[in-house]
């Protein structure tokens, strides 16, 4: 399809932008201090003359304007949510409301010091304490800690939670569950924490195998780490099996929380067999994603784990004030300085409250129906490899398109010039050459139209012109990268010309 | 709901197109024992009004006005207000992880940025593109060192961050690591012969802090020259990169990472910050977390993309690094605009401020009576001796002042010890009046 | 010149989208309130059946996220100062720092209601009393209101002050003098406090013939409005003979501000017989122009026409405290309600405190600087049609491109493709064909090399490769608007299709 | 200084450039006698945080944490977080006047969208793409009624915002205008009889404001009846757009003009606001102020720009129906924002919860027997007889409440009566305690 067929994106004049290194000239002034108030003192003295160092090597001078230009060019080059869909499966890229960066950055919450006293941090404690609250409620836990950064902190969080939890009971075991689809962080978090990992092939149906699990579960499996929905969209339908099985062998269901979306207000991992489980409020709770985090991955257990569960804990003192809580015997200790990525949890609770029950279950729905949406505009153009019913995102796969050499990556490439962020092109890997799709609730029907519209012509595009989608994206500022250029001889920083 | 862009007659036509007639269809995947029947005991929603006066009385319960003399790996220096008005470009706070380039370049372009300066500031030659904090990076680099050496043990000061070292504790537990204690001397630095004692074929890596949770400056060069006789690695963490500006770079380190929030990041009740991790070329590929890399399109343009992905969990899975996936890009993002605003000049009179800041306070102390507990030198922290008990959280919130850490919580053998912060937002008339509250 | 060989801009992806009301869906949940506290009431009732709106007909019903997405899609279909150069001559397009947005929006100032009791005002009101006596000292006049809302606004003022002063002094008088030069309000503002209009042709070094002027200066002239340096970038160096002969025949000179930039701390309207000046805050003193205002267009006087200023005026009462006095008897009475625009005043002082006396300074060498260099790059490839010495900007005519039928429109529209917002192109009317470039003390000597390349390829272009000049832009999502179709039938506003 | 993107060398190198070796030779073309050869008598560049504190010691000498009920022209509503948000695009706010539409389609379509929602609010057919404020808008409606009807008479309401009428009294004084004004009667409204007196076929335009000073809902269809009746154009001026939420739009006027502050931008002691006009198509060449087109381009793609630009000063100079050239864009996009986030609903509600909250208010008062001044229906402000006396500044801020405009100041006739102002942000208790002041 021509450019100007195009019914969403058109080309545009952008900034070209050096790097900040580049724009730098010595002496140019920049950013500037009041003037001192205590006498000076000579670095050179005070500290010794070998403990000081001279100007910066490299170090930029730019002034306030150029430094603004810089970063508003460079913000024109990229694609966010408030651009468009944004349709990486497994990322849940939904709607960022603005009143949480209000919040966020109210004065006594932005500047409060995490080691201030607990008197002149009641604010801070008790946005802590609901929000536990609510996440408890919709996950059916019993307990949590929103210490850990991110999904990967919270698994390396949660499987540290088992291993104490085992050792309680005198063994911790040597290996953990971990099926085929799952994402790749959750073998790295198992290794972290000293276990083996084995690998559980899903069946035909994209769920665990329970015939492979009831093989590979005895007693020297100390959990299976599950994700339901899993990365497929697909909900466990034997999750009662399943976890009555770990159970019976006395391993412990962990649940990797990052398709939360797809449950909230409709199923609870607490009802249905989890005892340990992560949230990306990143993901499900709309903290913004910020080009890569930050993001915050609360741990929610079951009563059993509790004990065991970092410090400090916020609890609550007999006159009602709140207090951080740091004596807790059979505690892992600590995953993170501090109390967690804490400016995510303002804004995770702002969002649950401006949902309330109502708007998170329709929040919901709405997800999945998008999904459904998406999925049955898509079949009969490309291959659904798992027919099974799926939730909040669909998985295709590039089987068809493949024929004419087309693969998952060239038609992402060439969506971009449709002016959608691509799915997700490497994951689940279950599914070779996958289309990981996730529209999330807050895309419009006339955005999923487009969508639509758009991958069936890309799929007409593969079978008729498909140099086209090879060559993928024409639209924008770059074209393709040479990926393998830059890992086989890597350049990670800037050198002045003079090779400093 | 406000943020749903649908219309009832939409939902039911979409519905239709999906062939169901209610939405509960497309939730029959999920057995019946797996489904809530009833509503979330939740409220119902909120107004945007009503949750902004939830948070300001919120805010309102915390401490608004005072002047604090906090510090312990979390520091209040002053962010230009280019920071906000830039990290608020939607482009670049609404953005995932840059998975597709042609459309991340600025994303890309940055973190690049970021990179180079984390070089420049610590003298190591590769920088990633971050981690969760300073805590994490700290088992980050020790668990880079076991990669690298091949060896299970490591000599941490006593003298670093002692949340960082509880983190350390937490994270090796399960890897059959060795970890030894290093203590502190009288002048607050890793006590004389503690190294040595450290010393053996089996060492991985030595960790000091510098400046050290104390705020006294180590002695890098000296560590780095007894872990390399062991064939070790050195570590050197930093938790005040401000120290930056006009102290040393560890050079001789051979990994320095650490927590990066002091420049340009909001106190925030502690998070989100931002850890880095520097080091040499030869370790590339034992390093955790993304990094970004230069190359080129079809046609010769620099461009920019993530890169040696090989290290990492999503190929590598049970093989990779680190597990970390999501790191702290917005933060780093901070951090690269906040030191582009300041600059060459700008970092160092930062510097040498919070460095007169803090020999000036100490001397009123001393003039007060009341002594630093170490002897070394130190950048914008001091341990003042035995104060604790005067400086009362009542005495100072009277004042509005925020005092400093009474240490007996981290270090028993310092009870009453007070560790205070001094940095260029401390207007000299408030640190008089510290001084009288704490020595009288 | 081809596209990739453009050193500034690029192309790139960016997102159609359509008017706000062709998203509207029925029923869509929009912003809320919260829950009323008081009875609700039937408006039929209240205020009477007949008196009662209904739904009001296409009025938007969209979803927080797609209003998000609408104005942030339509925001980058812009150039703005952050973008780039914005070489517009005359409105002194300079940075607008960042400051000056916070100090604008706290609380306390932007919640101010302008009624609320002094007391409770004496904030606001010294910022007005401060940015006062700043401008007072930067013109060298006596006196000033802030209350004109743009520059026009305040010529009207001036222009009212001028005719009060003389009907005191018993006769109004009937026509007042223009220079050819002078900008479209000058006449148009005349007119409206009922003068008739005198043009005075420029000689051949741009500026006021003496001569002619001594003709037309008579008893029946009640002012002179000057620009000065004039909208060709050139200083009046006869200015003393001027206003000399100005003032000798009864006549007030008044000075249109809008090249204050040339002149801050350098030379003072007040030391060369200036009666009225009006400035313009979002010119001169970096207020952002918003695409469009808010704008602030302060009038400074002479002590003899104080007494005519517009109430009410900030005054300081014995006590110390400031109020706003209304008893003035002689004053031209309002020209605005309440006391002008106000958050701009703010914004412009924040910006005179930032740059203080020697940042001042500093700004005016750099514009003039900038502009004497750009004019040094640019002679030789455009005519000038002035050879006098100008300040902060300078005008070149298109005489040379015209002869192959490129025009300064033309010449235009191509500078969008090289990464520009180009320069003034209608105006000064004295200049057939008129390129008028102020580069402001923002751009950086990189940017004007740049723009330097840019116009000097261009200027190749138009004598080789005309066509390329005269199709241009090639580089923007919508080519050449048809201006002509628009005004012929102008289509004002959107109607529903079933056209309601 | 910071904002300037020079260094020292690079000055050198452009003043060598263009041959002067020094930048006094820049200003040569000014005589000595016009220069100025000392220094400005103002305080050195201040750095950031000096800046910053300056203007947060001045916002604290303001009211802060009050409960106002001031309307009088301008009003406090709920501004959704959305609107600063999407105005602080730096696009949109640094950029100028959309003389270039192929890089302004932003503004534009912005604009555009502006004067269609404005026709929508007040049922009009076109409106321009906004005026100074209301104050201003007022004698620009008359004066574009004199050419209309090339009469020179006005008849305007008493009950119209005193200083409208204070501006428009400025503004005309030269235009050999005669201006009559038009009293009100026992219910607020233009009193009987006083339309019937304007008559005649020298008038040009009758002037009422709806909802009027007082709040009072005029009698529109009246009005117009007798305008038309003599051949002359009625001006509705509307200081309180948010009544149209629920008002009936003044259809039958012929230009509707007015303050439209009240969506979406903030009180600001008193600006920036933003004027609008709006009239029947067959007026649009009379109309002052710019006008945003939609046409096409080369490839017939729809685009935007500014039209009838014959109408405006820069091309018809003195004979320009209006001097204005740079207006309220910003302003205009504010409203834009706040209209479409509100929406049809929104706004319906926001309207409803106004009319509530000053029904309730005024019961409150009748039951404390306070009475209203006015028998007329109102919106959201009312005039109480009789309290200023009781309700003083001092009382009201012991309890954190501005209190109303006490209306001696602009109606002898009215001193001590009081018009207060309720909307949907005075919670019912606060609206209570004022009660209570006012009347004990
Ligand atoms: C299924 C799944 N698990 C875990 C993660 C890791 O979460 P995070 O990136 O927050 O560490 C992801 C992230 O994409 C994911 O999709
Ligand atoms: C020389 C001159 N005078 C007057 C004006 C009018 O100023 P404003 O647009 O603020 O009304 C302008 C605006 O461009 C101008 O350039």
């Amino acid at each position: 399809m021509a450019d100007q067929d195009i019914k969403k994106a058109r080309r545009h004049v952008t900034q070209n932008e050096a790097l900040i290194f580049e724009r730098s000239a010595p002496g140019k002034d920049s950013f500037r201090l009041p003037p001192l108030d205590v006498p000076a003192v000579d670095p050179a003295v005070v500290l010794g003359a070998g403990a000081v160092r001279g100007g910066i090597e490299g170090f930029p001078e730019v002034s306030e304007i150029e430094v603004v230009r810089h970063f508003t060019r460079l913000s024109t080059w990229n694609y966010g949510v408030d651009t468009g869909a944004y349709l990486l499966g497994s990322c849940t890229m939904k709607y960022n409301p603005k009143i949480n960066e209000v919040v966020a950055r109210l004065e006594g919450i932005a500047n409060a010091h995490p080691l201030q006293p607990e008197e002149l941090s009641q604010g801070c404690l008790r946005v802590m304490q609901r929000l536990a609250e609510c996440l408890l409620e919709i996950t059916g836990m019993d307990a949590i800690t929103l210490q850990p950064a991110a999904g990967a902190h919270g698994e390396l969080t949660g499987l540290l939670l088992v291993r104490a939890y085992l050792e309680s009971k005198g063994n911790p075991r040597r290996r953990v569950l971990i099926p085929d689809s799952a994402h790749g962080t959750n073998p790295a978090s198992a290794m972290q924490v000293g276990y083996q990992t084995q690998s559980i092939a899903s069946n035909a149906r994209g769920t665990v195998d329970l015939a492979m699990l009831d093989r590979a579960m005895n007693e020297d499996v100390a959990a299976l780490m599950l994700t339901n929905p899993n990365t497929l969209g697909v909900f466990e339908d034997q999750i009662a099996e399943i976890a009555a099985m770990v159970h019976a062998r006395g391993g412990l269901v962990y649940m990797d929380g990052a398709n939360m979306n797809a449950l909230v207000g409709v199923s609870r991992p607490g009802d249905f067999g989890v005892d340990v489980l992560h949230l990306n409020l990143h993901k499900t709770f709309s903290t913004p994603h910020g080009g890569g985090g930050p993001g915050a991955g609360p741990v929610a257990v079951k009563k059993n784990l509790e004990p065991f569960l970092p410090v400090p804990r916020v609890v609550e003192k007999p006159d009602g004030a709140l207090a951080l809580d740091y004596n807790q015997p059979q505690s892992i200790g600590r995953v993170r300085a501090f109390y967690g990525n804490y400016g995510m949890l303002v804004r995770a609770l702002a969002y649950i409250l401006a949902n309330g029950r109502d708007g998170l279950r329709q929040s919901t729905e709405d997800a999945v129906l998008n999904s459904a949406y998406l999925r049955k505009g898509l079949e009969g153009h490309y291959e659904l490899p798992y027919s099974s019913p799926t939730l909040h995102e669909c998985v295709f796969s590039d089987k068809r398109q493949a024929r004419h050499g087309v693969r998952t990556g060239d038609i992402a490439k060439r969506l971009i010039d449709y002016g959608f962020h691509p799915y997700t092109v490497s994951f689940p890997l279950i599914v070779p050459g996958a289309l990981m799709i996730e529209p999330t609730e807050s895309e419009s029907k006339q955005e999923l139209d487009l969508l639509i519209d758009a991958l069936q012509s890309i799929a007409r595009e593969a079978e008729q012109e498909p140099e086209l989608v090879l060559r993928a994206p024409h639209s924008t500022r770059v074209g393709r990268l040479d990926e393998v250029q830059a890992a086989r001889k890597p350049i990670l920083r800037w050198k002045p010309a003079n090779g400093g | 709901m406000r943020y749903l862009p649908k219309s009832p007659e939409e939902r039911r036509a979409m519905l239709a197109a999906v062939g169901c007639d209610s939405i509960e269809q497309l939730f029959a995947g999920i057995p019946e024992p797996a489904r809530l029947r009833r509503e979330l005991n939740l409220e119902p929603g909120w107004s945007e009004p009503e949750v902004l006066r939830y948070f300001l009385e919120r805010a309102a319960e915390n401490a608004r006005g005072f002047t604090s003399f906090l510090g312990a790996g979390a520091y209040d220096h002053f962010r230009p207000a280019v920071v906000d008005a830039l990290i608020s470009r939607s482009e670049f706070y609404t953005a995932y992880t840059p998975y597709q380039p042609e459309i991340s370049q600025g994303t890309l372009q940055a973190i690049f940025e970021f990179q180079t300066l984390i070089c420049q500031l610590t003298g190591m030659e590769v920088a990633n593109a971050s981690l969760y904090d300073g805590s994490t990076a700290l088992p980050e680099a020790v668990m880079m060192a076991v990669r690298a050496t091949g060896r299970h043990r490591a000599a941490v000061a006593r003298s670093v961050h002692p949340e960082y070292r509880q983190v350390l504790d937490t994270y090796l537990r399960h890897q059959g690591m060795t970890i030894e204690e290093m203590p502190y001397g009288e002048d607050g630095r890793v006590a004389e012969g503690a190294l040595a004692k450290a010393k053996g074929d089996d060492l991985a890596a030595v960790v000091v802090q510098s400046p050290n949770f104390f705020g006294v400056i180590e002695d890098v060069t000296a560590a780095a020259a007894l872990a390399h006789e062991s064939g070790a690695l050195l570590i050197v963490m930093i938790a005040e990169p401000a120290s930056l500006g006009i102290v040393r770079p560890p050079a001789e380190a051979d990994i320095v990472a650490g927590e990066a929030q002091s420049l340009g990041v909001p106190l925030s009740f502690g998070g989100p910050y931002v850890g880095f991790l520097a080091t040499r070329e030869k370790f590339v590929r034992n390093m955790p977390g993304r990094l970004v890399g230069q190359t080129t399109d079809a046609n010769g343009e620099r461009g920019f993309c993530l890169t040696l992905a090989t290290r990492e969990q999503h190929i590598r899975r049970e093989k990779a690094t680190s597990n970390i996936c999501t790191n702290q890009a917005l933060c780093a993002l901070m951090v690269t605009i906040f030191l582009s605003t300041y600059g060459k000049q700008g970092l160092r009179e930062l510097a040498l401020q919070n460095l007169a800041k803090a020999q000036y306070a100490a001397e009123r102390f001393e003039r007060a009576g009341a002594s630093r507990r170490f002897s070394g030198p130190f950048f914008n922290e001091v341990v003042i001796r035995g104060v604790a008990q005067r400086g009362t959280a009542e005495r100072l919130a009277a004042e509005k002042l925020i005092g400093g850490l009474e240490l007996g919580r981290y270090y028993p053998e310092l009870a009453g010890d007070v560790l205070l912060c001094f940095t260029e937002t401390a207007p000299r008339d408030r640190i008089d009046r510290l001084v009288e509250i704490y020595s009288s």
